[in-house]
């Protein structure tokens, strides 16, 4: 098997992930887009980790996904405060740093 | 844990002595958890946990002194025994103490590494250079502390922490069950108790430290523990202003304190451990400015927590706290956290300030200053608590001035007899205000309460006598051995001669005995000032006085001079018990060094005049009061005499009522006189400096500027100028669509430049 | 089930193959998923797909030997994440039917940003590792070697991470409290 | 499990018959012992508690009562509500299902008799329990009906609760074997020893007592069933979120629900029970050393359904003593008394198994 595999899986999804960042409105969508990227970057950790022989790949990985998961809570919190506060999880709205 | 392999089998309760301190951590979990829904509210896991806990205290204070008595009969070489793990080793240090009398036990030690760095797993690090393998199992595992980042965890049994584990134990538990009525119906009673026991537990595990880092932990949960108890009534602004104050000014000298630790870690060879860094700062393999460099830094945390003038300020006003945490603070936990560390690191302090052969040192000077300015501070106070807490912030100067002339075991031992009759006292007064409707003014609310709760009054007397130094109380035992230690009376010999220190512990003892005469007079004797019926307190108030009072009585009979012993014809093993049991052979072990120091030879005289000083003052004081109630019964505040009348002792006075002025000090000159002159130089500089230089420039601008109006602008600049805003109005209209304040462009526009410019460094590149 | 057989037979030197074929059936169900994911109209569908995209990876896991990732994958993602997001989605009142509005009008700027990062990564991905083969032997990792290096080396960052954690515990009450 | 049967029927099994053979044996670790339990207890024993005799007309003893059941039900209408979502509703089951299947996967019967023997195993288990909610939140959401949709959040609120105290609860276990494998449990606790004492080995109930205790209520709660049945609630929600299924597909979850029942005794067996093993004393007296091994792969099975039983026992008593919790006591009781206990329970394992 060769590593390129793997990074190219990576590249596309990273891609797709970033793809769904920029085009999506809901609040909730650019959460699980952002959960895409990661996981596009956890296959790399994972599998730079294996090309190497070293273990740190995995360790790091499951770091990125503790991480997400408080990505996760603490983005959702701020997706339903705009709900409660718009009643709308429309990303666009929500453009008070309007020049 | 592994009896079965050990070579040399400790007694049990060494290998776990950790339990001292479990027990009342798991009573802090317990009661927070389920202390509610208990028939007492928790109360009876405290008691029950602090009972079991001074049940092992009492057994390591058993077995410890068997071990001594033990060690003095087979007069055998000492050797600290270091357990590591499961396995291990016996210690003979280089010092064996022939020439200094019966050997004495060295620190047990019991250590399991907690975690490393940089170096392999299971990798055992002995901390200690005078460590030599027997067992010769472990011996190639002893690494050089050198080699990485370790830390252990672990335990130190010697005669000083066994002493305080006796002393903390037992105190906590009389402190338990008097606050089951004390505080009873409190709100936060529950919580009350669970900090209670996680005090008790902090305190213990800073005991029982067997590395500085230990300490720190112990330390600062000591500190932290304190805050609680301290603001246990928050609500109200004064308490938690004192629980702020007191965790404030206690992070001050916390500073110190890391500074002080990071210097020995390092001047060890990196190393936490107490007995490694003792051995080390004894033989001389730190040098002597190091250590002075340490100590001093060591000396602000002591003078933070303990009490020490000028950081002495948050002690009194932590008399806020319920009355037996007051008791608690002031007898056994906090306060003496700082003397404890200068016991235990004595070698490192007496080193740094060069304790033997001169006649002053930082120590000795601060410990003196605070005895007698304490002392005086606690002349003016209404409140009866405030009293006993300038008394405490006096008596901790003595032990302080103690420990710095070189008069180790005095120290030592005034800590140990202090607790009691301080305990006593605190509780006393906590009984007088709960008879008194809770409150603390003496000129108020109090007087003639003597004839209302006898039993308080007697034990508060048994009290203040053993803390004024009436012979045979226990307080006069310890002071006495204080005034010898400093060596400067005729004939007593000790580690200098500090003719300051004995004058300041003279005036000291005079004025203690003043000052709690003046108490008792005005709580107990007169007539009742205040309103309603006093009471005398129920049992569980009443039983912990009496308990303190008898111990108040008998427990300086424990370090009576061998002269005394020999005057009244009783056996000769009853001289100098304390001394034998408590003094550690790390402290041992450099007796017998040159210029180490030597016990000083008590004195019948001294002991003659200082009680004579004492009993003088109090009489004296007495008299006063006695006139000065005969004329007018009823006074709340001085109707007469010296400080109405004569001009100098009235600014005497009102500079004790302003407590020297340091909290002015500290509030208004540092903190405001930092920002106050600082902002009015600011202030200054831009009025005259700055404003002189725009000024003198406007003026020879303006000048040139209409010089420049008529020829330059108007042509040429303007139509520039024009054009340029033009420009930019117009490009920034054009460029604010950008800002559309979409995060979703922001982002788009940042991944678009990454892949362009990835895309540059690649093809380019 | 399937991802299991392969990693068993990626241990035969015969399973190569299998091992091959397994990886690319997940890389299509991946990207395939993932490719939905940013496309459907419908928010949980969006879930759901984000879903198929996670198993898929964590397939991807297995095939390197890292079998505790995996399996972490499975529970945080699957059994956490991807089940906060659905309540998430829920509780903000998703359709039943497909919303016309999920997408910003002008979408085709991600496309492009994102097909030219695509792009850009494919080539440097391409020029740097070429045919560069992973180890042979990718026996699943213990999870003992994975907790000895967090608890050894990573120890710091572990310790920084429960740190994080809390924080992000404590904020996320703080943010979403109604008062 | 197949290595056995091979070496005594002196025969190699190809790798792909070798898995066949593991999926069936998989569908019929699944489905005898939920079929067992369902019609034991769920008919029979229920009925017996309420003083009545319960189906006796299908079989003896109404023992073909299940049967019949599942006939019943296969041959219903699978009705899809007209609004619902076509394809989310349809693959809800089975998703389910799936986590169940998958959650078989790593119990050991025997020394060899265990379809997949991963160092991770009990860490594999919880994470495709966890599956299972997501099938019901999909069901909640597709059916298109109130009752669904409150039921679904009301059983992801509830499932993430206990997942927590499940999770913490098998931790113990975990510090004290130490290790995440299933067989590595199992031997850690047949080799075990209580203060030098082996003749029973050391089953972690008795010193993970509390971990046993939390984990099997949490296993309630992960069941839905009865004090922990606020998601079904008859009584305010019709059926939760199975309201709008009928026919095969109710069978499903219905299958999945008491199907992990008994997967959960299963893993409450190995965590606490000593999994597939008997008191290492029977065992000396019974089996030659040589042929121990052997033995227990035939034996072991049959140990296993005998705790399971025992365990699922448990299971349907309480269900059939309790009444309901309220959703906020419900809540309650996982944030403020379970999880902080486990807590508890997993810090004194720790210092223990630092300290002894």
């Amino acid at each position: 098997m060769f590593l390129n595999q793997f990074l190219f899986l990576a590249a596309a999804l990273f891609c797709i992930g970033i793809y769904g960042v920029l085009a999506r409105r809901n609040g909730v969508l650019v959460l699980m887009s952002i959960e895409l990227i990661l996981n596009s970057v956890n296959i790399n950790l994972v599998a730079f980790g294996a090309f190497h022989g070293h273990i740190g790949g995995q360790v790091f990985a499951l770091f990125v996904i503790a991480v997400a998961a408080a990505e996760v809570g603490v983005g959702l919190a701020i997706v339903l405060l705009i709900y409660r506060n718009r009643r709308s999880i429309d990303v666009a709205e929500a453009n008070l740093l309007k020049g | 844990m592994f009896a079965a392999e050990e070579a040399v089998a400790n007694p049990w309760i060494y290998d776990n002595v950790w339990l001292i301190p479990a027990l009342p951590a798991a009573s802090f979990v317990l009661i927070l958890f389920f202390g509610k829904r208990l028939p007492y509210k928790g109360a009876e896991i405290g008691i029950t946990a602090l009972l079991a806990a001074f049940g092992l205290a009492l057994i390591a204070t058993f077995t410890w002194i068997g071990d001594i008595q033990g060690l003095e009969e087979s007069e055998g070489e000492e050797h600290a025994l270091v357990t590591d793990g499961g396995t291990q080793t016996v210690v003979l240090t280089a010092e064996a103490g022939e020439e200094h009398g019966p050997a004495r036990g060295a620190p047990v030690v019991n250590e399991v590494e907690w975690f490393g760095i940089g170096t392999g797993a299971n990798q055992v690090t002995l901390g200690s250079d005078g460590v030599e393998a027997v067992d010769g199992a472990e011996g190639e595992e002893a690494a050089e502390p050198s080699s990485g980042f370790n830390i252990s965890i672990g335990t130190l049994v010697d005669g000083q922490s066994v002493m305080l584990l006796f002393v903390v134990t037992f105190i906590s538990l009389l402190v338990h069950v008097y606050s089951t009525d004390y505080v009873n119906g409190d709100r936060r009673y529950t919580h009350y108790f669970a900090f209670l026991s996680l005090f008790t537990a902090s305190m213990l595990f800073m005991v029982l430290a067997s590395s500085t880092l230990q300490m720190i932990v112990g330390w600062e949960l000591v500190g932290v523990c304190s805050f609680v108890l301290i603001g246990h009534w928050w609500e109200e602004k004064p308490n938690s202003d004192a629980a702020l104050k007191a965790f404030l000014t206690n992070r001050v000298g916390d500073v110190g304190l890391l500074i002080g630790v990071t210097i020995l870690y390092f001047a060890a060879g990196r190393s936490f451990s107490f007995v490694t860094i003792n051995e080390m700062a004894v033989s001389g393999e730190i040098s002597q400015n190091t250590l002075t460099i340490a100590a001093v830094c060591l000396m602000a945390a002591v003078m933070s927590k303990s009490g020490q003038f000028i950081l002495h300020t948050w002690l009194p006003d932590a008399m806020a706290g319920p009355t037996p945490v007051s008791a608690l603070i002031h007898a056994a936990t906090m306060v003496v956290a700082g003397v404890y560390m200068i016991g235990r690191l004595y070698p490192v302090f007496y080193e740094g300030f060069s304790i033997a052969g001169s006649s002053i040192n930082l120590m000795a000077f601060i410990g003196g200053l605070t005895t007698v300015g304490g002392g005086a501070l606690a002349f003016v106070q209404r409140d009866i608590k405030k009293v006993l807490a300038y008394s405490t912030v006096s008596q901790l100067g003595y032990m302080v001035m103690a420990l710095g002339v070189g008069a180790y075991t005095a120290g030592l031992f005034h800590l140990f007899t202090h607790a009691f009759f301080k305990a006593c006292l605190f509780l006393g007064a906590g009984s007088v205000s709960h008879a008194c409707h809770h409150s603390f003014d003496m000129k108020a609310d109090m007087g003639g309460l003597r004839k209302y709760m006898p039993k308080t009054f007697w034990t508060f007397v048994i009290g203040s006598a053993a803390l004024a130094g009436i012979p045979p109380l226990a307080g006069f035992w310890s002071k006495d051995e204080i005034l010898v230690g400093t060596g400067a009376f005729p004939g007593t010999g000790g580690n200098g001669t500090y003719t300051i220190p004995l004058i300041f512990g003279l005036i000291t003892a005079a004025m203690t005995a003043a000052y709690m005469t003046r108490t008792i007079y005005l709580t107990f004797f007169g007539e009742y000032r205040g309103h309603g019926h006093p009471h005398e307190s129920g049992p569980r108030i009443t039983t912990p006085l009496i308990i303190l009072a008898f111990m108040a009585v008998v427990v300086g009979f424990l370090n009576m001079p061998s002269g005394f012993v020999d005057f009244l014809r009783l056996p000769s093993g009853w001289a100098h018990l304390f001394e034998d049991w408590v003094e550690p052979a790390g402290i041992a072990s450099f007796v017998g060094v040159e210029n180490g120091f030597t016990h000083a030879k008590p004195s019948l005289l001294l002991a003659i005049l200082a009680t004579g000083l004492a009993v003088g003052a109090g009489v004296v004081v007495w008299r006063y009061y006695e006139r000065l109630y005969a004329k007018d019964p009823k006074a709340t505040d001085y109707v007469d005499g010296p400080v109405a009348n004569n001009e100098l002792v009235a600014a005497g006075h009102r500079v004790l009522v302003e407590k020297y002025y340091l909290d002015h000090l500290y509030t208004d000159v540092i903190a405001g006189g930092i920002k106050g002159p600082v902002a009015r130089a600011a202030n200054w500089f831009n009025q005259n400096v700055l404003d002189g230089v725009v000024h003198a420039a406007a003026r020879s601008s303006v000048g040139l500027g209409r010089f420049v109006y008529r020829f330059v602008d108007q042509g040429l600049v303007d139509g520039t100028v024009n054009a340029s805003g033009r420009t930019a109005s117009e490009s920034g209209q054009f460029l604010r669509r950008v800002q559309t304040g979409q995060v979703r462009e922001y982002a788009t526009l940042m991944f678009g430049a990454a892949a362009v410019l990835a895309a540059v460094f690649i093809f380019a590149f | 089930m399937i991802g299991l057989l392969a990693q068993e037979a990626a241990l035969t030197d015969t399973g190569e193959w299998i091992a091959n074929g397994f990886f690319y059936a997940m890389a299509a169900v991946a990207i395939l998923g993932g490719l939905k994911m940013v496309t459907t109209a419908n928010v949980v569908h969006a879930a759901l797909y984000l879903l198929v995209v996670l198993s898929a990876v964590a397939g991807t896991y297995v095939i390197l030997g890292a079998e505790f990732v995996a399996v972490t994958q499975v529970l945080i993602y699957l059994g956490a994440i991807m089940v906060l997001l659905l309540f998430g989605v829920m509780l903000t009142r998703a359709k039943l039917g497909g919303e016309e509005d999920l997408d910003h009008e002008q979408r085709w700027i991600g496309a492009l940003v994102a097909a030219g990062m695509l792009a850009v990564m494919s080539y440097s991905i391409w020029e740097a590792f070429d045919t560069q083969k992973l180890p042979g032997d990718r026996t699943p990792q213990l999870t003992q070697q994975v907790s000895d290096e967090i608890f050894s080396t990573y120890i710091v960052p572990f310790e920084a991470l429960s740190v994080l954690l809390l924080a992000a515990l404590i904020g996320a009450v703080v943010v979403a409290r109604r008062d | 499990m197949t290595s056995t049967l091979a070496s005594s029927l002196a025969v190699e099994f190809a790798y792909w018959q070798t898995s066949i053979f593991k999926l069936a044996m998989a569908f019929v670790a699944v489905l005898i012992p939920a079929g067992g339990t369902v019609y034991l207890y769920l008919f029979k024993m229920v009925s017996f508690m309420q003083s009545r005799l319960g189906p006796m007309e299908a079989g003896p003893y109404g023992s073909l009562q299940l049967l019949a059941e599942v006939g019943k039900s296969a041959q219903k209408e699978d009705i899809v509500p007209h609004k619902a979502d076509f394809f989310v509703f349809k693959a809800a089951p089975y998703v389910v299902l799936l986590s169940t299947f998958l959650l078989v996967l790593v119990v050991p019967f025997g020394p060899d008799a265990v379809f997949a023997d991963y160092d991770t195993g009990i860490f594999f288990a919880l994470a495709v329990s966890s599956i299972s909610v997501i099938g019901i939140l999909m069901a909640g959401w597709a059916s298109a009906s109130k009752y669904s949709l409150l039921g679904g959040l009301r059983a992801a609120g509830q499932l993430i609760a206990y997942e927590l105290p499940l999770v913490l609860a098998v931790v113990g276990v975990v510090i004290q074997a130490g290790t995440l494998n299933m067989q590595g449990i199992v031997s850690a606790q047949i080799d075990g020893e209580i203060f030098g004492w082996g003749a029973i080995g050391n089953p972690f109930i008795l010193t993970q007592i509390v971990g046993f205790f939390i984990f099997m209520v949490a296993v309630q709660a992960e069941l839905t069933q009865v004090p922990f049945d606020m998601p079904i609630a008859e009584s305010e929600l019709v059926s939760g979120y199975m309201t709008e299924y009928s026919g095969f597909r109710f069978l499903m979850f219905f299958i999945g629900e008491f199907a992990t029942a008994n997967i959960f005794a299963f893993l409450a067996a190995v965590l606490f029970l000593g999994g597939w093993g008997i008191p290492p004393f029977v065992a000396d007296l019974l089996f030659a050393d040589g042929n121990y091994s052997n033995w227990m792969n035939l034996v072991g099975p049959l140990v296993m359904a005998t705790k399971m039983l025992g365990l699922t026992f448990i299971v349907y008593w309480v269900r059939f003593t309790y009444p309901r919790f309220r959703e906020d006591q419900l809540q309650k009781f996982a944030w403020k008394f379970l999880i902080p206990l486990a807590l508890a329970n997993i810090a004194a394992t720790g210092l223990l198994k630092v300290v002894l």
